[in-house]
């Protein structure tokens, strides 16, 4: 399989996307749950810039803006994810995610 | 020319949608169509000119129709119609059924309107689909008179209807589902320029024979389920013993036939070399059906899942009659489904009378009815002697026809459904014995003999029954002005 | 004269008429204010059939050997494809000739006495509408078959005689007995039917194409054409197919005229009323089996091994129902056994090549067994029984049924110059004429002879028991009287028949009707030595039939075996029918019936629980995955993570897999 | 102007949505809250942003109202050039079946009660999703699709949640925002690979280069990624746990409208990101099997995942939906199913298989966007939320009986509705393609048979079943609305789906007609 010479990053970025993976899955409060995917979303904006500066075609500064985008994006989706730990919390006086179950089956 | 057939269709279409909003009047509604459409189907049968034979190697049908309908280049799909001498007769059995069903359901009191709309409905899938001469026009058809048939099962059935109304119709769909598949391939692996069956049977011979026989192997599950073949057909007896009088009668009457009909219209007729290869396949499952519905009607106590299982018999005679592949066989195949069309609605309108003049239809404990209902008696004696192959009824010179070209293909095979014949003959003699004969047993003071009605309605099929058992050769004329005259045997 | 040959023209007006009679009768019978009226009506149309009959036959005789055809055709099929290149077409036709005009005679006129008694027999009969509606449609389905001029249009009246005997035999239908005859007689002879339809297969299809102008099938399979059978003579050979059909033939001939193994209904078919008894099975439909023999061999032709076959089951037959008739206590049952017997020589005569000799039994045998029957039910009318153990001494009270009951019993036993005596010689002396060169129909001539000695046994233990001795044995019987003058009136004219039919072999005309066809030898008058030492032998042993009889019976006399009699089982085993009955039921009700049911269960639970094995399956599944959805959203996460992973199996392993292996798309 | 016009031409719609949001918010500041209002701003928004799309479309009465010249659609972007959105045909009826589902949503929900709290944000968010969706239909860069699929995605999230008292409603958006969120990662990260691998996160350059460059794993890995994310959207198994809670602890209109409006936009992106390569013909040149049996292909490769994937969805969504008790939950089974149906048409990427995913994708915004429009009002009617509740409805109230009869016929696949044509369209599609697209026919008719043991059912319970009498609905209804308890507008909503999916069934010929022309442009580029 064609290997980038450094490949070494593409391994961080992936591990970073492992690590939030494993936060998601396994923390029961939805607040580490964000941060957890906030970690995951950092792998791709890592990923982003990295390849800006080393992909075999050089994409120029493409991938840079497109990392402050998602930056930006990532911001907006922990303020809703947050509104909806607020309703969660006035609701049900807990914030466990593990906890929500009147739906299922 | 004018489109006759259209407004055949059209007739039967408005019909329905009249009887559904017509309430209380609903039955009367449904009457003039049931005459509008005998009168049509009188008419066609007199300008009927005859087959033309082929034309391009592709038989030619009568009344034709096309218009366009979806055309996507790859899919070219018209709306087609036309008839020969097979759907021709088919359609007059319809008719007769039909007014037969509604005089006889006259006292229906239980939603009478949507009651009448859904037999007109039935009857109408039932005509398209004798009439349809494009693939997707008849699957179209074909399914459509599933929908109004559950309707009729599942609300005005017996005590276990919802539970047969959802078999019959689940188990009737996943065939018709194989038997679509099957068209789709015809369609596209032979290259047809269209879905018309024009088309179809145009570019069939380019298929290679194993192709052929696969094809013809997925269409005969599809319509075999329809007829109902051993081992696929368990479906029947529920339907029909919960079913209503009138959705028995259109059941075994009308829709045992639309897969009699597919069989030799889409599938015999479209890929002769595919049924040379399977032709075994076909034998065994005719007999395995003759014997088996023969055979487990002699057990049955309850009079309508006898009625039933017989059916299985005698679609089983017409699938070897069929299966022979001779002219000689498939001319008395549709003259046996024409002449189990009438018979078996005979039977189910007597069981049904039987049932609400009884309140059982219990063979063993009901007896010696004769001097009570004499009406009713003839009716079931006419009708046990017709399904039981009497000479000068109807059934006969079918299904003398049937083992006559049986014995041309496989000799003494023939034994088998000969045999079968004195088993036929014990169960209804037998039955006739328990229930028509010996001391009365098991009659409710109230009992009385039929409504004028249900005499009307039976006396129709009656008639019939005896006059095509005198006169068969008004129908085997009919019938042979088809492929049936010209088909070169396999 | 040629008027005679102008009525042959309207032969098909006699069914005809009859149908008339029967629409006539059935549908207003029951509007007429007196029943009988529509009695009266079935008479009146029946003696016009008779005469028209008589005319036919006189006619015949007059041109003996001539074929009259008349026929049109119902449906003609262009030549298809197949097994019929000639096309096929079915006729509707009359055809009379020496076989039809004879059978003709008799049917006509056994037919019309039988109306004419049943109007005293019957009057009490609350349906007898009913009753004469059924008898005229069996008269005509009968003068239909006797005329038919094909195999199929034969087949077709057939079937209808065999409906109007179900009916008939279970016109007391409430009576369960009667009602289980009525089945038993149906079923039987069905089987019968199946073997002779399948004979009509082979034969429609070897024949096809055989004979003048385009064939057999291209003519509507018409027995004759012109003044000759359609098929050349001798076309049968000696082909194993057309043995087969024979033997078919043979069934469907031994399932109506009640041979052995298929003769249990007709003792049962006794159940109907005493007419029905006498002209149905007696006089005319039993006989049409040995009728549709005689057509077939005369037009057809059998095999030799056809011949033994049907020669082996008559003659069996004839000493078989008679040892059965011997011990028999029912009046009625012993008439019909014998009846059973005397077929059997009918059958036997007709396979062995003399068709005209065994429709002359088959003449003279219809009215001795008509008058009989006849006889034997003035008594069951005045006595209101059939055990023959409570009757006696009616020959006092009952002077003209009692004659008439010896008359036939004279005719029967084969006494000179009685009507049976001429036939059955003449079939015992025709077949000694073969037996030099058919060696193998020893045995079956030899069992023929001795149940002449039977017959003469049976029937006057019959008639000594009844007419002899000085008052009935059981007291609470009725006083006996003798039946009003309709009744009468047939009695006498059969004895008359009974008496001097025989002797119509002497008169020219009905001889030329009798020189027809094969085995024109042996018939008289051409008697030579040998046939009168035959005469002689079967005339003592009818006279000692009758000795014995009255030596065991006469003068009120009750023969009991004594228990310690080495013959007490074979006794039982007669009084049991051989046991055939029981096991046809036992077949019928066990075996049958019991595979049936298991067939049935198979179907509920076996394939049908197959289906619903499925939908269980199905729910089992859907159980299982709807487990999955436990509601815990990091489960929901995790079956992401996972189906990501799924997903680069798919892609990185399986699909290449795929590709490489089965070459993808 | 030709310059204004070729900016903002484009974007009429999106803009005319826009506004409409901006003005209902207003309103919310204005205080005026009557629910028939919002309605209606929002219901014209929607219905001018429709006509303009038909007018683009060309439709030949509308033709004026067209904001971007014909000669604007199809037209494919210079070589090199790596244009964010592309106009196609193809894209414009997406629009118009997306526009279709808000509609139909908007209408009925026109005739809720009023002064219910959250009314205002509801219409908002609705317009501004619906924005999203528009803006998915145009995209041709991938960031650019993720991120419209996002706009999307949040206000979704929001809108379940949007009756703020409810538990269910809030662990509904809870658990749709977990997953939700998941899967956005990944798609990004996918995105992320495909830019390392290409160099662009041009869809144009993407598949120019797909085509050329051949298949190296990072390529394969990148799609694996897409694909698990946006799978998600299209609710493929296993991808699918989150949808049904969501669809049943949505408010219903809600659920109608992410059953038929939102989750479309997941396989808009399917087509987007998928059928270039699926197209690929050419033998790639890299990256040999592993298994040595000649190079890997991206096109097959991609094509027979996306095969399996369409068969476990449709299988296991009917399993699911087969013995459910709930009737949201059953529907939302069901629709998972009828998403593998649609994959059928990206795995076998020709214009008739296309054509009759896109012909599927309307037929399920009517059958199942009517469907749970239904269900909301029956819901009205004091209606409990078990199948079994719904004895003997049909015979009650006929009419909305025969309305959902003919909903769930449709979904069967029973001739004479559009759910049959579009599955006829597909599944013909299938078998002409041959090779083994044959087994995918086989399999989804197999499927649709299995499905119509709990359709059946359903219609057994309302018809056959043997009822009760609910004062529920023998009362006059407690919502006091028209059409017995139903409202006007939902009553409207219910019979315009109805009408069409008998008239589309009847006479699809124009619709496919232009769906399948739009489809041939759409797969010359695949963008």
């Amino acid at each position: 399989m064609t290997t980038l010479p450094e490949s070494g990053f593409l391994l961080l970025s992936g591990l970073l996307l492992g690590v939030g993976v494993f936060g998601l899955l396994t923390r029961r409060n939805f607040i580490l749950v964000l941060i957890a995917l906030e970690i995951a979303m950092n792998a791709t904006i890592l990923n982003f810039v990295y390849f800006a500066a080393f992909a075999p075609h050089a994409a120029g500064l493409s991938g840079q803006a497109i990392a402050v985008v998602l930056i930006g994006f990532a911001a907006t989706e922990v303020a809703v994810g947050l509104a909806i730990v607020l309703g969660l919390n006035r609701l049900k006086g807990t914030i466990d995610v593990a906890q929500g179950n009147l739906l299922k089956e | 020319m004018f489109p006759i057939l259209s407004a055949v269709l059209a007739t039967l279409l408005v019909g329905t949608v009249l009887t559904f909003l017509s309430g209380k009047s609903a039955r009367w509604v449904a009457l003039a169509t049931s005459f509008v459409f005998l009168a049509e189907v009188a008419y066609l049968l007199l300008q009927f000119p005859g087959w033309a034979g082929f034309a391009g190697g592709v038989p030619q049908f009568a009344d034709g129709e096309s218009y366009a309908w979806i055309h996507l280049g790859w899919l070219q799909v018209n709306y087609t119609l036309g008839i020969d001498g097979i759907s021709l007769v088919l359609l007059v059995l319809t008719a007769i059924l039909q007014l037969a069903t509604v005089v006889y359901s006259w006292g229906e009191t239980k939603k009478p309107a949507a009651w009448f709309g859904l037999l007109l409905l039935t009857c109408l899938g039932c005509v398209g689909v004798f009439v349809a001469l494009d693939v997707l026009l008849f699957f179209l058809f074909w399914e459509a008179v599933l929908v109004p048939m559950f309707f009729i099962i599942g609300y005005w059935g017996g005590p276990r209807r919802r539970y047969a109304a959802i078999k019959f119709f689940v188990y009737t769909h996943v065939a018709s589902i194989v038997m679509l598949v099957g068209l789709l391939a015809l369609v596209f692996y032979s290259h047809a320029t269209s879905f018309d069956y024009a088309s179809v049977y145009a570019a069939a011979p380019s298929l290679s024979v194993v192709t052929q026989a696969f094809l013809f192997l997925s269409l005969f599950f599809g319509f075999g389920v329809k007829f109902p073949i051993v081992p696929f057909h368990t479906w029947l007896p529920d339907a029909h013993v919960e079913a209503p009088t009138g959705g028995s009668v259109l059941l075994a009457g009308l829709l045992l036939k639309l897969g009699g009909y597919g069989l030799i219209r889409w599938a015999v007729f479209v890929l002769p070399n595919g049924f040379h290869e399977v032709q075994p396949v076909l034998f065994v499952v005719a007999f395995a059906s003759i014997a088996w519905g023969s055979v487990v009607s002699l057990a049955q106590r309850d009079l309508k899942r006898m009625v039933a299982f017989s059916s299985i018999n005698h679609m089983g005679i017409v699938l070897l009659a069929i299966a022979v592949g001779s002219s000689l066989g498939l001319l008395a195949a549709v003259l046996l489904m024409f002449a189990h069309g009438i018979v078996s609605a005979l039977l189910f309108m007597s069981s049904g009378s039987v049932h609400h003049t009884f309140g059982t239809r219990d063979i063993a404990s009901v007896g010696g009815i004769t001097p009570r209902t004499p009406v009713l008696a003839t009716m079931i004696m006419i009708g046990s002697l017709a399904s039981l192959g009497l000479p000068w009824l109807i059934s006969f010179p079918a299904e003398f026809t049937a083992l006559l070209a049986t014995w041309d293909r496989l000799a003494y095979w023939v034994l088998l459904p000969l045999g079968i014949l004195v088993v036929t003959a014990a169960f209804y003699i037998w039955m006739m014995q328990r229930m028509l004969f010996g001391p009365e047993k098991g009659i409710p003071e109230s009992a009385h003999d039929l409504p004028a009605y249900e005499t009307v309605g039976m006396g129709i099929l009656a008639a019939a029954a005896i006059v095509f058992g005198v006169l068969p050769f008004l129908l085997v004329n009919l019938i042979t002005a088809s492929p049936i005259r010209v088909f070169p045997g396999v | 004269m040629d008027a005679f040959l102008l009525l042959d023209q309207w032969a098909f007006l006699i069914p005809l008429l009859m149908v008339v009679s029967f629409a006539l009768v059935g549908l207003f019978g029951t509007r007429l204010r007196a029943l009988e009226w529509g009695g009266w009506a079935a008479v009146g149309i029946g003696g016009i059939a008779m005469v028209l009959g008589v005319g036919i036959a006189i006619g015949e005789m007059l041109h003996p050997g001539t074929y009259v055809n008349a026929q049109y055709t119902w449906l003609h099929l262009a030549g298809t494809p197949g097994p019929f290149p000639e096309g096929i077409s079915l006729v509707a036709g009359t055809l009379v000739d020496p076989l039809s005009a004879l059978m003709l005679l008799v049917v006509t006129v056994v037919g019309f006495l039988v109306l004419l008694y049943s109007i005293g027999y019957m009057h009490h009969d609350r349906g007898l509408p009913r009753y004469y509606a059924e008898l005229s449609l069996f008269l005509a389905a009968m003068t239909g078959l006797v005329l038919s001029n094909n195999l199929l249009e034969f087949f077709l009246f057939w079937e209808l005689v065999g409906v109007c005997s179900y009916f008939l035999i279970g016109f007391y239908y409430e009576k369960p007995s009667a009602a289980s005859a009525a089945k038993e007689a149906f079923l039987v002879t069905r089987i019968g039917d199946v073997l002779f339809l399948l004979g009509i297969f082979i034969y429609f299809f070897h024949f096809a194409t055989t004979g003048p102008s385009g064939g057999w099938a291209a003519n509507g399979f018409v027995f004759a054409h012109g003044t000759s059978p359609f098929l050349p003579t001798g076309s049968v050979g000696s082909s194993t197919l057309l043995t087969i059909a024979g033997l078919m033939i043979l069934g469907g001939a031994a399932g109506k005229s009640a041979q052995f193994p298929l003769h249990v209904w007709l003792p049962d078919a006794m159940e109907g009323p005493t007419t029905v008894s006498a002209l149905i099975h007696a006089a005319t439909m039993v006989a049409a089996g040995v009728y549709l023999l005689a057509v077939t061999s005369v037009f057809i032709g059998f095999t030799a091994t056809d011949q033994l076959a049907i020669v082996a089951v008559g003659g069996f037959t004839t000493f078989f129902a008679a040892t059965m008739a011997v011990v028999h206590p029912d009046i009625k049952r012993v008439i019909a056994y014998s009846t059973i017997s005397q077929l059997g020589y009918m059958v036997m005569a007709v396979g062995a090549g003399f068709a005209m000799v065994g429709l002359f039994h088959l003449f003279t045998h219809a009215f001795f067994k008509a008058l009989l029957f006849l006889a034997a039910g003035s008594v069951i009318h005045a006595l209101g029984t059939q055990d023959l153990f409570k009757m006696g001494g009616l020959r006092k009270p009952m002077r003209v049924t009692g004659t008439a009951f010896a008359i036939g019993g004279l005719a029967l036993a084969g006494i000179p110059p009685f009507a049976g005596f001429w036939s059955k010689d003449d079939i015992l002396g025709s077949m000694y004429g073969e037996l030099g060169s058919h060696p193998l129909y020893w045995p079956f001539w030899i069992l023929a002879l001795l149940a002449v000695f039977l017959t003469a046994y049976y029937i006057f233990r019959a008639w000594f028991l009844a007419f002899g001795g000085n008052g009935p044995r059981d007291p609470t019987l009725p006083p006996a009287h003798e039946g009003s003058w309709v009744m009468q009136v047939p009695l006498v004219i059969l004895s008359g028949m009974a008496v001097f039919g025989g002797l119509l072999i002497f008169v020219p005309g009905f001889q030329g009707l009798l020189l027809y066809g094969a085995g024109a030898s042996g018939i008289p008058p051409v008697y030579g030595p040998t046939d009168l030492a035959l005469s002689g032998i079967s005339v003592t042993l009818g006279a000692a039939g009758i000795g014995v009889a009255y030596w065991l019976w006469g003068n009120g006399r009750i023969f009991v075996l004594p228990e310690s009699s080495p013959l007490q089982p074979v006794r039982r085993l007669l009084l049991n029918r051989y046991y055939l009955k029981a096991a046809y039921d036992w077949v019928g009700a066990r075996a049958v019936y019991g595979i049936a049911r298991g067939a049935d269960f198979v179907d509920r639970y076996v394939i049908d629980g197959t289906v619903h094995g499925f939908e269980r399956a199905f729910g089992a599944a859907s159980d299982r995955l709807r487990r999955g959805q436990t509601g815990v959203v990091s489960d929901y996460a995790a079956y992401v993570i996972a189906g990501l992973l799924g997903v680069f199996v798919l892609l990185l392993l399986v699909a290449p897999y795929l590709l490489a292996h089965l070459g993808g798309t | 102007m030709v310059a204004f016009s070729s900016f903002v031409g484009p974007f009429v719609p999106e803009l005319l949505l826009l506004g409409g949001m901006l003005l209902v918010l207003l309103l919310d500041v204005l205080g005026v809250r009557r629910n028939e209002t919002l309605a209606t701003v929002a219901l014209t928004a929607l219905a001018l942003a429709f006509l303009s799309i038909l007018g683009d479309l060309g439709f030949a009465p509308l033709g004026v109202l067209a904001t971007v010249g014909p000669g604007a659609l199809n037209v494919a972007p210079a070589a090199g050039a790596a244009p964010l959105y592309h106009l196609t045909s193809f894209g414009l009826i997406f629009q118009a079946i997306f526009l279709v589902a808000a509609l139909l949503v908007v209408l009925a929900s026109s005739s809720r009660p009023s002064g219910e709290r959250g009314a205002p944000i509801f219409y908002g968010l609705l317009l501004l999703a619906t924005v999203g969706m528009l803006l998915v239909a145009v995209a041709s860069d991938l960031i650019f699709l993720l991120l419209a699929v996002e706009v999307v995605g949040v206000p979704s999230y929001l809108l379940v949640a949007y009756r703020r008292g409810e538990a269910r409603s809030m662990e509904a958006a809870m658990k749709f925002f977990i997953v939700g969120a998941l899967s956005t990662v990944l798609s990004f990260y996918g995105a992320s690979l495909l830019f390392g691998a290409y160099g662009s996160t041009n869809l144009f350059v993407i598949h120019a280069a797909a085509a050329s460059v051949g298949t190296p794993v990072l390529v394969l890995v990148g799609y694996g990624f897409l694909l698990a994310g946006l799978a998600f959207k299209v609710t493929l198994v296993p991808f699918h746990a989150w949808a049904v809670d969501v669809y049943d602890g949505a408010p219903t209109d809600v659920t109608a409208f992410l059953a038929g409006g939102t989750k479309k936009i997941g396989l808009f992106a399917f087509f987007l990101v998928f059928l270039g390569p699926v197209l690929l013909v050419h033998p790639a040149t890299a990256g040999a099997s592993p298994f040595g049996g000649g190079p890997l292909d991206l096109g097959p490769t991609l094509s027979i995942a996306l095969g399996v994937i369409a068969v476990l969805t449709m299988t296991v969504g009917n399993l699911l939906a087969l013995l459910q008790k709930e009737m949201k939950r059953m529907l939302a089974y069901s629709s998972i199913s009828q998403a593998g149906y649609m994959l059928i048409g990206v795995t076998i990427g020709t214009a008739p298989a296309l054509t009759g995913a896109t012909l599927q994708i309307l037929a399920h915004v009517l059958m199942k966007g009517g469907a749970f429009l239904v269900v909301a009002g029956v819901a009205g009617l004091g209606i409990g939320p078990l199948i079994d509740d719904w004895k003997g409805l049909g015979v009650r109230r006929p009419l909305l009986g025969a309305a959902f009869a003919l909903m769930l016929l449709s979904l069967a696949g029973v001739p004479l509705t559009i759910g049959f044509v579009s599955k006829f369209v597909l599944f013909s599609s299938a078998v002409q393609a041959q090779g083994w697209f044959i087994w995918l026919a086989v399999a989804g008719l197999l499927n649709s048979a299995l499905s119509v043991f709990y359709y059946a059912r359903v219609l057994k319970v309302m018809y056959f079943d043997r009822t009760d009498p609910i004062a529920a609905i023998e009362a006059p209804p407690a919502s006091g609305l028209g059409a017995g308890g139903l409202g006007y507008g939902r009553a409207a909503a219910i019979g315009l789906a109805a009408v069409l999916i008998v008239g589309i069934g009847l006479y699809p010929q124009p619709i496919l007609g232009a769906i399948q022309s739009a489809a041939q442009h759409f797969l010359l580029t695949g963008v």
